[in-house]
């Protein structure tokens, strides 16, 4: 499978994330849609992975060539566990002070 | 010698340092005597030095560098020669008189004014003295503004009067327009020769250096300045304003002295202007246009001492003429003479003007002759004097440059001529309105009439018979006599003026003067004896009456439009235009802020939105090689 | 074609189909629900790939824990099912240019981009993505961020516990 | 012999900080500025030592204070206007006046430094380091609209400075060892344009110190609402400074530059003279007026150096100080007139010669030397400059020769709006004579007249800066 | 290594400190005893002294720089940990809760100064950040700081993703995680095979000067600054900004001349625009706490100049720049904070309520503007000169000067405002401590305003 149909694919859910980060309101979907950003992220590092392990093996095959990306995903989903529970977190705490998880009405700060 | 001369000078500036420190703690009467006394030694150290020079020759006394800088050194020296010490005599001794005569003029004043007139009226005579011994042009020209300081502050002397301190104003301005031109010839000697001193730059390798068009506009240059100084058109209109001082004031400065510094001037640089024919030319028309400008306004005035004024403005255009014909020694004849005579004239108005309680309209005046004998006397002297009738003084200096404006050019003879007539007219109008006749004024001014106390009857008469025998330093060779004068000048004249008329052409030009000045004499005194002036009703006379509406000329083309100016640079380019600018920088950084801060709405997807287009706009960079930012690059890497 | 392209092609529309519906879902409930099902059709990408552990995971945390998280969250604060208020029009429509003018670039430099040109994904095979190589490389060359990354779950504690905290 | 310069002033407004009493403070002052002058007479006439320390390795800049003939008049200018101002200004009431005097001192050490700095960065930073006592003095003791004139006072010559730090940058970057000395910027390896670059960048800044036609106009403004004791630092020494940054910077550095901006600047500068004097003729407040009268001066020295003849950079040395002395009087009497009338409108003066006769003999002596009337020490200075500038081009000269005239105007209406008239009822007014000041006038006007006919020793003092310049 | 790991213990100390020890003045002198445990323990390091010494298998790389820079970081921290004890006590009372997410905090920076590996740089940026935002909503009950956070969550995990993505292009093209070549080989054009490369090189650097807060960027950082309880966001523009600015010169200064002019023109788009906004926006605020938050973006536009090449003057620069601008930003933010309101009327007449507050907030100011004689001046003297040595325009240099000059603008205003002003200032009561505390930042300022090299020497002995 030709790297590029990852890449097309791994951008494609990237840029859906990216839009719907700046076409919701709700606060847990937009956090959502990053997400799915960094799943894409995280798909397209696989898929370089096993790119780099593919020419890497054409000359040694015990190599492990590609698995730091690997390790890295794993990584990103320490790291965004972490933050998910500091989002929901920041997210509850304001719902119970406005009742509100819209994002539109965070505009007491400004200009 | 270096100490004669330096008491010369110092003597004046001493009276002014005791005077102008001591204002408040002396008597009037040890100022008038200290005052009078400094210039009295003056003249001596003066009649001194002039014997010197009798006897030895010049001398040139150096006293310390002014200026030395590699490039350019001018000494701070004094010269006394021939024309000098000429000079000083008619300085220090007319200065003296007038002095004595001023003891008693101003004794109205307080002390402390009292003072303060002396102390400037002696700093005038030491700026004078500086200009007239200075070596060099520069200590001229310092001369030259000190005695334009002093007359500004000797016609403003009475200061709480806001139209005195104008007439000052307006003397010193005009004063300053003719420095700035005497500066620049000053620059531009400098410039092609890199010297002032009149021994380097007088000489025949000086004037090798220089071109034509070089002499012609330092020469030019020059003349601006005495322009300024002795009252020529277009700058003459501060002098009869200039009357506003003290009566002896306008004698010794305005009349016997410092107006004469533009002939003094001229006298001494006479082998530049006699290189240039085109200044030459300019200087006798400038001359003659003013000896008779100044005669048409003097007749119709009825202010004793504007007549006066005009009258003076009038014999210096006659004396430019004499320069400008190349009669340099009957140009600083008439100096002298018309020193000796004018001081008389203002002299004999101030004592008028005393005895009448500052009354200074002839119209009320008349009748003088029996309640002021002396001044009426010595008054008539000066007026027969400066009329041009023999053998009295003025006769022979006038007579000499109109011989030799005839030689010259026959038009500006006849131009002389009618100016001569209108001289002897207005004089004998003033005369006859202001002695004979019955006494016009109020009862309480004719019982107050009286005659002047001695200090101020003694430089009367001692000035008429200056006045009358004056003549007698200049006898012209065809009456027997040798012109002393000429033959003292001719070391300073490069070309002295050998008239080349027959005998009989100028006992013919004497003879038609003589007659001329004598007509409008009698016609003066058989028409004003009896009757004043009223207000002028002819359209002419109107015109002469108000000074060719000069004045108003000057107001409406060059001082309003150059006030409207000021103010629009002030009003317009300095607060909207350049200050406008400024503060916009500042108004614009105000607005931008205001409207870029709108950007930050508060909105946490407007700023990820605003991220989006970032990193797209970082992009477009990166790949697109935007070619406006990499012209922007190329232009501006250095 | 073979079974792994179709398997490829298949996964690869399921996923930007859920995608697409996450962002066009009315009901955020539903969008959770989308959104799970993107991650399955990733984990399916990771099967394909052969990196097995990366599969597990991503179904175990994302799709177990973190999106019950959100789910648990939302149910929490009752939100309305199709009451969330939409942005206006307009704003919608920049967005989405946004994203696209992002996407189109990208991928215009990735067709340009020659060095990706005949490289292959391995599919399938390959034995990196097996628990036993990666636990080997984790513990030995990754131990470093393995240890720090401690902090970080510190720290996420300490914060949750302010914030949570009355 | 050289840091008691910067550090007598400096610890004496250390120390003044905590003197609270006003008499007590202010002659403190008094003493420690007369001890600076008596070292700067000393330093004047001897030869005095270079001061050299280490100061950033780093940068390659050491803190290098030297003296020639140009520094030591400007120490001299310096040295004499603060105690002349501050006895003159010693009757002033002001609150905190020992933090004021001590502001004062401040300045003063910074214009020192600026006027010693044989380094770029060091002259840098005196430069900023004169400013800033002056924002604070300006805008705690000014006048009513005293914040935003000196607010944008300080802009705008805060920005021309940071231009000069530009250029200071760009040439140590191409110095061979990244030095800051004046011997290495000369040398600095330079393309053609480039030099022309960092020519503009310093001129930028010197020329708004001055400031220069069309970059003048912070100045009137500043002036009229400063104190006057702040007005006479700012007009006697600080406007110098631009002038001073022209001859011992941009002059030396770069040659071929300046003369290729003769024309330009010499022409900018004889506009902005005949400008300057054309607004003067029109304004009726005396501080304002004085101000206006300093920018046709500082124009004309400004054209002169820019001649680039030995004449009128000769003239223009010794008009740095000439012009100093004269300006400083004319403030006092301005300081006075304002104490003691409480106005500055000469519309409501006139007949202070009949009041304070001194005073107003002391106006007229320094209005003479504002004209540059022969025998004071301006006509020295500025018979030079009109010469300089003769040779350059005699229509500049002639053109700006107009001025002469328009200087007489402006300063006799001001001799004649104050001094003299009927006596006005503010000035009728006026409590008794200020001795002090008036002694302080005194002495000023001495010097006025004695370098007037004597001006060799001025000469002779910066021969020296003058030698080095020409050799170009 | 030391930095980190006796961080991560003070860390987990601290989080236990809040259960057993109840007293804030207590859990405020651990805290100190601790970061002073911290320095010496770096300075341990740095004189060669290793707690444990194992291979981090080109995970971080410890250089002379990197250390050096963790001293100056601890020692602010220091500063500020001690100036500000009693303002974190007031919140809640848990101040050791916060003193932990310090240090974990400070753990974080310490790994962006001496990162060798992109997976080091995310997971430090992460640890730097989650603290960040928990700080930011620290003040649960106001809505001003919940919107802070939340915002600053939201943005903050989006540039995560950009940041991601970048790192992953990079991977992808390079086939290594490691950044201790340059990428890209210097060339004049773009040649095709890099530009995948490029693409992910530009992606983080997106995602950098989001941490930097540089336009466009920098959207974050007024709305954070402003909500966020001030003795935090003191702590966030000054520390966290600076060890940001560390790594992301680590990541770019080895690049840098081989991404040739393009990358000079984006880094020029990004230097001007931020300066532009910083600045610009600044001088129409009302509230000083967001002035001095758009203030710290345009400082962060100076501090960019480092990245523009490599050079001795831009290693010391930032170090004088990050250490001077911390300091002047926590004495002013703690004068702030003896304010009852954020507005610049509360700071009328301060001059004559307290000279010597007056005083010292001035220096502050003073330093931020870069007037000569405070170590603003030196800083940004030393980017100035890191901009041109590197081959900048002047055009550039000339840009960051007028807008240096607009910064004067608001600067000064708060300077008019308490010299020039009369009123009275509206504040809580200012301790004598605090106000010496203040004095001696002040005093620090002043030294580096005269001799600045006392910062940098250290880096070369």
């Amino acid at each position: 499978m030709p790297i590029e149909y990852y890449i097309f694919l791994c951008l494609t859910l990237f840029s859906i994330g990216v839009i719907g980060v700046l076409t919701r309101r709700n606060a847990i979907i937009v956090f959502m849609c990053i997400e799915l950003m960094l799943n894409a992220v995280n798909m397209l590092l696989v898929a370089f992975s096993k790119m780099n392990y593919a020419s890497a093996q054409a000359l040694s095959p015990t190599t492990t060539a590609g698995i730091d990306a690997q390790i890295f995903v794993f990584f990103i989903m320490v790291v965004a566990a972490a933050e998910v529970s500091i989002g929901l977190a920041i997210i509850v705490m304001i719902y119970r002070n406005t009742h509100s998880i819209d994002i539109n009405f965070l505009n007491r700060l400004k200009n | 010698m270096k100490v004669i001369i330096g008491f010369i000078i110092l003597w004046p500036l001493a009276g002014f340092l005791f005077n102008g420190l001591g204002r408040n703690y002396w008597s009037k009467k040890v100022i008038a005597y200290k005052a009078t006394g400094y210039i009295v030694a003056s003249f001596i150290a003066s009649i001194f030095a002039f014997l010197h020079v009798q006897t030895y020759g010049a001398v040139t006394v150096h006293y310390f560098d002014f200026i030395h800088t590699a490039s350019l050194t001018i000494p701070f020296d004094f010269k006394v020669d021939a024309l000098s010490s000429l000079f000083l005599l008619v300085i220090t001794g007319v200065g003296s008189l007038i002095h004595l005569y001023s003891t008693a003029y101003m004794q109205e004043e307080s002390a402390p004014h009292y003072a303060r007139y002396f102390a400037y009226l002696n700093l005038f005579i030491f700026s004078m003295l500086l200009l007239v011994l200075g070596d060099n042009y520069i200590i001229m020209f310092m001369g030259w503004e000190g005695v334009g300081l002093c007359s500004y502050l000797l016609i403003g002397y009475w200061f709480s009067n806001g139209n005195y301190n104008y007439a000052a104003k307006k003397a010193f301005i005009m004063n300053r327009i003719g420095d700035l031109g005497f500066l620049l010839a000053i620059f531009w000697l400098i410039a092609k020769l890199g010297t002032v001193s009149y021994s380097e730059v007088l000489t025949a390798e000086s004037l090798a250096k220089l071109s034509s068009a070089d002499i012609t506009g330092i020469t030019l240059l020059l003349f601006v300045g005495a322009m300024g100084k002795s009252a020529q058109i277009p700058l003459f209109t501060w002098l009869p304003d200039a009357m506003a001082g003290p009566t002896p004031v306008s004698a010794l400065i305005h009349a016997a002295t410092m107006v004469t510094a533009g002939i003094y001037m001229i006298t001494r640089s006479n082998i530049l202007f006699s290189h240039s024919e085109i200044t030459q030319n300019i200087v006798a028309i400038i001359g003659i246009s003013t000896a008779l400008l100044a005669a048409t306004i003097a007749i119709k005035q009825n202010d004793i001492k504007k007549v006066l004024a005009y009258s003076t403005v009038s014999q210096l255009g006659y004396m430019f003429l004499g320069l400008g014909v190349g009669a340099y020694s009957g140009a600083v004849f008439h100096v002298i003479t018309h020193a000796f005579f004018k001081a008389l004239l203002f002299l004999g108005a101030g004592s008028v003007i005393h005895a009448m309680h500052h009354e200074q309209d002839i119209r009320k005046m008349g009748g003088l002759k029996s309640k002021l004998p002396i001044t009426h006397i010595t008054f008539l002297i000066g007026c027969i004097a400066i009329a041009g009738v023999p053998p009295f003084s003025g006769f022979f200096s006038k007579d000499e440059i109109l011989a030799a404006a005839f030689e010259k050019n026959k038009i500006y003879w006849v131009l002389g001529l009618v100016g001569a007539a209108m001289t002897a007219f207005y004089m004998f109008r003033l005369y006859a309105t202001t002695f004979l006749g019955k006494f016009r004024g109020s009862n309480e001014q004719e019982a107050h009439l009286h005659e002047s106390p001695l200090a101020m009857t003694l430089p009367l008469i001692v000035l008429a018979i200056l006045s009358a025998l004056g003549g007698a330093i200049g006898i012209p060779h065809i009456m027997g006599g040798h012109h002393w004068l000429s033959g003292q000048l001719s070391s300073i004249v490069s070309t002295p003026h050998e008239t080349g008329l027959s005998v009989p052409t100028e006992w013919i030009l004497m003879g038609v003067s003589v007659a001329i000045a004598a007509i409008a004499l009698l016609i003066a005194l058989s028409r004003y004896s009896k009757q004043t002036d009223e207000e002028p009703s002819s359209a002419i006379g109107k015109f002469f009456y108000h000074k060719w509406y000069i004045d108003e000329l000057y107001q409406k083309a060059i001082i309003e439009p150059l006030n409207k100016f000021a103010l629009f640079l002030k009003e317009f380019i300095e607060k909207k235009v350049i200050d406008g600018a400024v503060n916009g920088t500042g108004k614009l950084v105000q607005f931008s802020a205001r409207k870029v801060r709108l950007i930050q709405n508060g909105q946490a997807g407007y700023y990820i939105l605003f991220m989006v287009l970032g990193i797209i706009t970082l992009f477009l960079i990166w790949f697109n090689d935007i070619s406006i930012l990499r012209f922007i690059h190329t232009l501006t890497q250095s | 074609m073979n079974t792994l392209e179709i398997l490829f092609y298949a996964l690869s529309a399921l996923a930007i189909i859920s995608a697409v519906m996450v962002l066009i879902s009315k009901n955020p409930i539903h969008s959770v629900l989308w959104l799970i099902l993107v991650f399955f059709a990733i984990s399916g990408h990771y099967i394909l790939l052969n990196a097995q552990f990366l599969a597990i995971v991503n179904i175990i945390v994302y799709a177990g824990a973190i999106m019950v998280l959100f789910l648990f969250v939302m149910m929490l604060m009752n939100v309305k099912k199709d009451k969330e208020p939409q942005k206006q029009l307009w704003v919608k429509l920049t967005g989405v240019i946004a994203g696209g003018s992002f996407l189109t670039l990208l991928i215009a430099l990735v067709k340009q981009n020659t060095s990706f040109q005949g490289r292959d994904v391995l599919l399938k095979d390959g034995s990196i993505g097996l628990i036993h190589p990666l636990g080997q490389a984790l513990f030995t060359d990754f131990v470093v961020p393995f240890e720090i990354s401690s902090v970080l779950f510190l720290s996420a504690m300490v914060g949750a516990v302010i914030i949570g905290k009355k | 012999m050289l840091i008691s310069f910067l550090l007598i002033p400096i610890l004496t407004a250390i120390v003044l900080l905590f003197i609270k009493k006003d008499t007590l403070a202010s002659q403190t002052a008094i003493a420690a500025s007369l001890a600076t002058l008596a070292l700067a007479v000393f330093a004047s006439f001897n030869k005095v030592e270079a001061f050299d320390m280490a100061w950033l390795p780093n940068l390659n800049s050491r803190f290098t204070l030297e003296a020639d003939g140009l520094a030591k008049i400007l120490i001299l200018l310096a040295a004499i206007s603060l105690p002349a101002i501050l006895i003159a200004s010693a009757k002033n009431e002001y609150k905190q006046k020992n933090i004021f005097i001590s502001l004062l001192l401040f300045t003063q050490a910074g214009l020192m430094g600026v006027f010693l700095a044989g380094d770029a960065l060091l002259f840098y930073f005196f430069w900023e380091l004169a400013l800033i006592p002056v924002y604070f003095l300006c805008s705690i003791w000014g006048g009513e609209k005293r914040i935003a004139i000196t607010f944008k006072f300080f802009i705008y010559t805060f920005l021309g400075s940071l231009f000069m730090l530009i250029g200071i940058l760009f040439l140590n970057a191409h110095t061979a060892e990244h030095s800051f000395s004046i011997q290495a910027f000369i040398h600095a390896n330079l393309t053609g344009g480039q030099k022309i670059t960092a020519f503009a960048l310093f001129f930028i800044a010197f020329a708004i110190k001055m400031p220069i036609f069309p970059l003048h106009t912070w100045q009137p403004d500043a002036y009229e609402q400063s104190p006057t004791p702040v007005t006479m630092v700012m007009s006697a020494v600080m406007v110098k400074m631009g002038l001073y940054g022209i001859l011992r910077w941009l002059l030396p550095l770069f040659p071929v530059a300046f003369a290729a901006h003769t024309n330009v600047v010499v022409l900018l500068s004889v506009l902005g003279i005949l400008y300057a004097s054309f607004i003067a003729i029109r304004q009726d407040d005396i501080k304002r007026l004085i101000a206006y009268s300093s920018i046709a001066h500082i124009g004309l020295m400004n054209a002169a150096i820019f001649t680039v003849t030995g004449m009128a950079i000769q003239g223009a040395l010794i008009q740095l100080f000439s012009h100093g002395i004269n300006v400083l009087g004319l403030w006092i009497i301005a300081d006075i007139l304002e104490q003691q009338t409480g106005t500055r409108s000469m519309q409501q003066m006139g007949g202070l010669a009949k009041k304070q006769p001194t005073l107003a003999i002391l106006l007229v002596g320094f209005a003479l030397a504002n004209i540059a009337m022969p025998l004071t020490n301006a006509f020295v200075g500025e018979f030079l400059m009109f010469n300089g500038l003769f040779i350059l081009n005699p229509w500049i000269a002639a053109f700006a020769g107009i001025s002469i005239v328009l200087a007489a105007i402006y300063t006799l209406n001001m001799v004649q709006k104050v001094a003299y008239g009927e006596i006005s009822e503010k000035i009728n007014n006026m409590p008794a004579p200020n001795k002090a000041a008036q002694a302080v006038l005194i002495i000023l006007l001495i010097i006025v007249f004695v370098t007037g006919v004597y001006p060799q020793p001025l000469f002779t003092l910066t021969a020296d800066t003058l030698e080095k310049l020409l050799a170009k | 290594m030391n930095a980190i790991i006796v961080s991560t213990l003070l860390g987990v100390i601290m989080m236990f400190c809040s259960w057993g020890i109840k007293t804030q003045k207590t859990q405020h002198t651990i805290a100190l005893v601790g970061l002073f445990v911290l320095i010496l323990s770096n300075l341990a390091q740095m004189n060669g002294w290793y707690a444990i010494d194992f291979d981090t298998k080109g995970m971080l790389a410890f250089t002379r720089f990197g250390l050096y820079v963790n001293t100056l970081f601890f020692i602010i921290t220091f500063i500020y940990i001690w100036l500000n004890g009693e303002e974190i006590a007031k919140f809640d009372n848990q101040a050791a809760d916060f003193y932990a997410l310090f240090f974990f905090i400070l753990c974080g920076a310490s790994i962006l100064t001496s990162f060798d590996n992109l997976l080091m740089l995310f997971i430090g940026i992460e640890i730097l950040s989650i603290p960040l935002y928990i700080l930011t909503g620290a003040d649960k009950k106001n809505l001003f700081s919940n919107e802070a956070a939340l915002k600053y969550f939201l943005m903050g995990s989006f540039s995560t993703g950009i940041l991601l993505l970048g790192i992953t292009f990079i991977y992808g093209a390079t086939g290594s995680f490691h950044l201790v070549e340059p990428v890209l080989r210097p060339s004049d054009g773009l040649p095709k095979e890099q530009m995948i490369l490029s693409a992910g090189l530009l992606l983080v650097f997106a995602a950098m000067n989001f941490k930097v807060s540089a336009a466009p960027f920098h959207f974050w950082t007024p709305d954070v600054y402003d909500g966020a309880p001030t003795v935090f966001t003191s702590f966030m523009a000054t520390i966290v900004k600076a060890a940001g600015f560390i790594a992301f010169i680590t990541i770019f200064n080895s690049q840098s001349k081989a991404l040739g002019y393009t990358w000079e023109l984006v880094l020029s788009f990004v230097i001007i625009s931020t300066l532009l906004v910083g600045n610009i926006v600044a001088v129409f605020q009302r509230s000083v706490k967001r002035m001095l938050a758009y203030s710290s973006i345009a400082q962060a536009g100076f501090m960019l100049f480092a990245l523009y090449g490599k050079s001795i003057y831009a290693n010391e620069g930032i170090i004088l720049y990050a250490v001077v601008y911390s300091l002047a930003t926590i004495g002013v933010f703690g004068v702030l904070i003896k304010m009852k309101e954020n507005s610049f009327e509360a700071f009328n007449g301060l001059a004559k309520a307290n000279p010597l507050l007056a005083f010292v907030t001035t220096i502050f100011l003073f330093s931020l503007a870069g007037i000569p004689l405070t170590g603003g001046f030196f800083a940004k003297y030393y980017m100035l000169n890191a901009l041109y040595a590197a081959g900048a325009g002047l055009w550039l240099i000339i840009i960051a000067i007028l807008f240096a000059a607009v910064s004067v603008f608001y600067y000064f205003k708060l300077v008019q405002a308490m010299y020039f002003v009369s009123g009275e200032p509206t504040m809580h009561e200012v301790p004598k401590k605090y106000t010496y505390a203040l004095l001696l930042i002040a005093i620090l300022l002043l030294i580096l305003g005269v001799f600045p090299s006392v910062v940098f020497n250290y880096l070369y002995f």
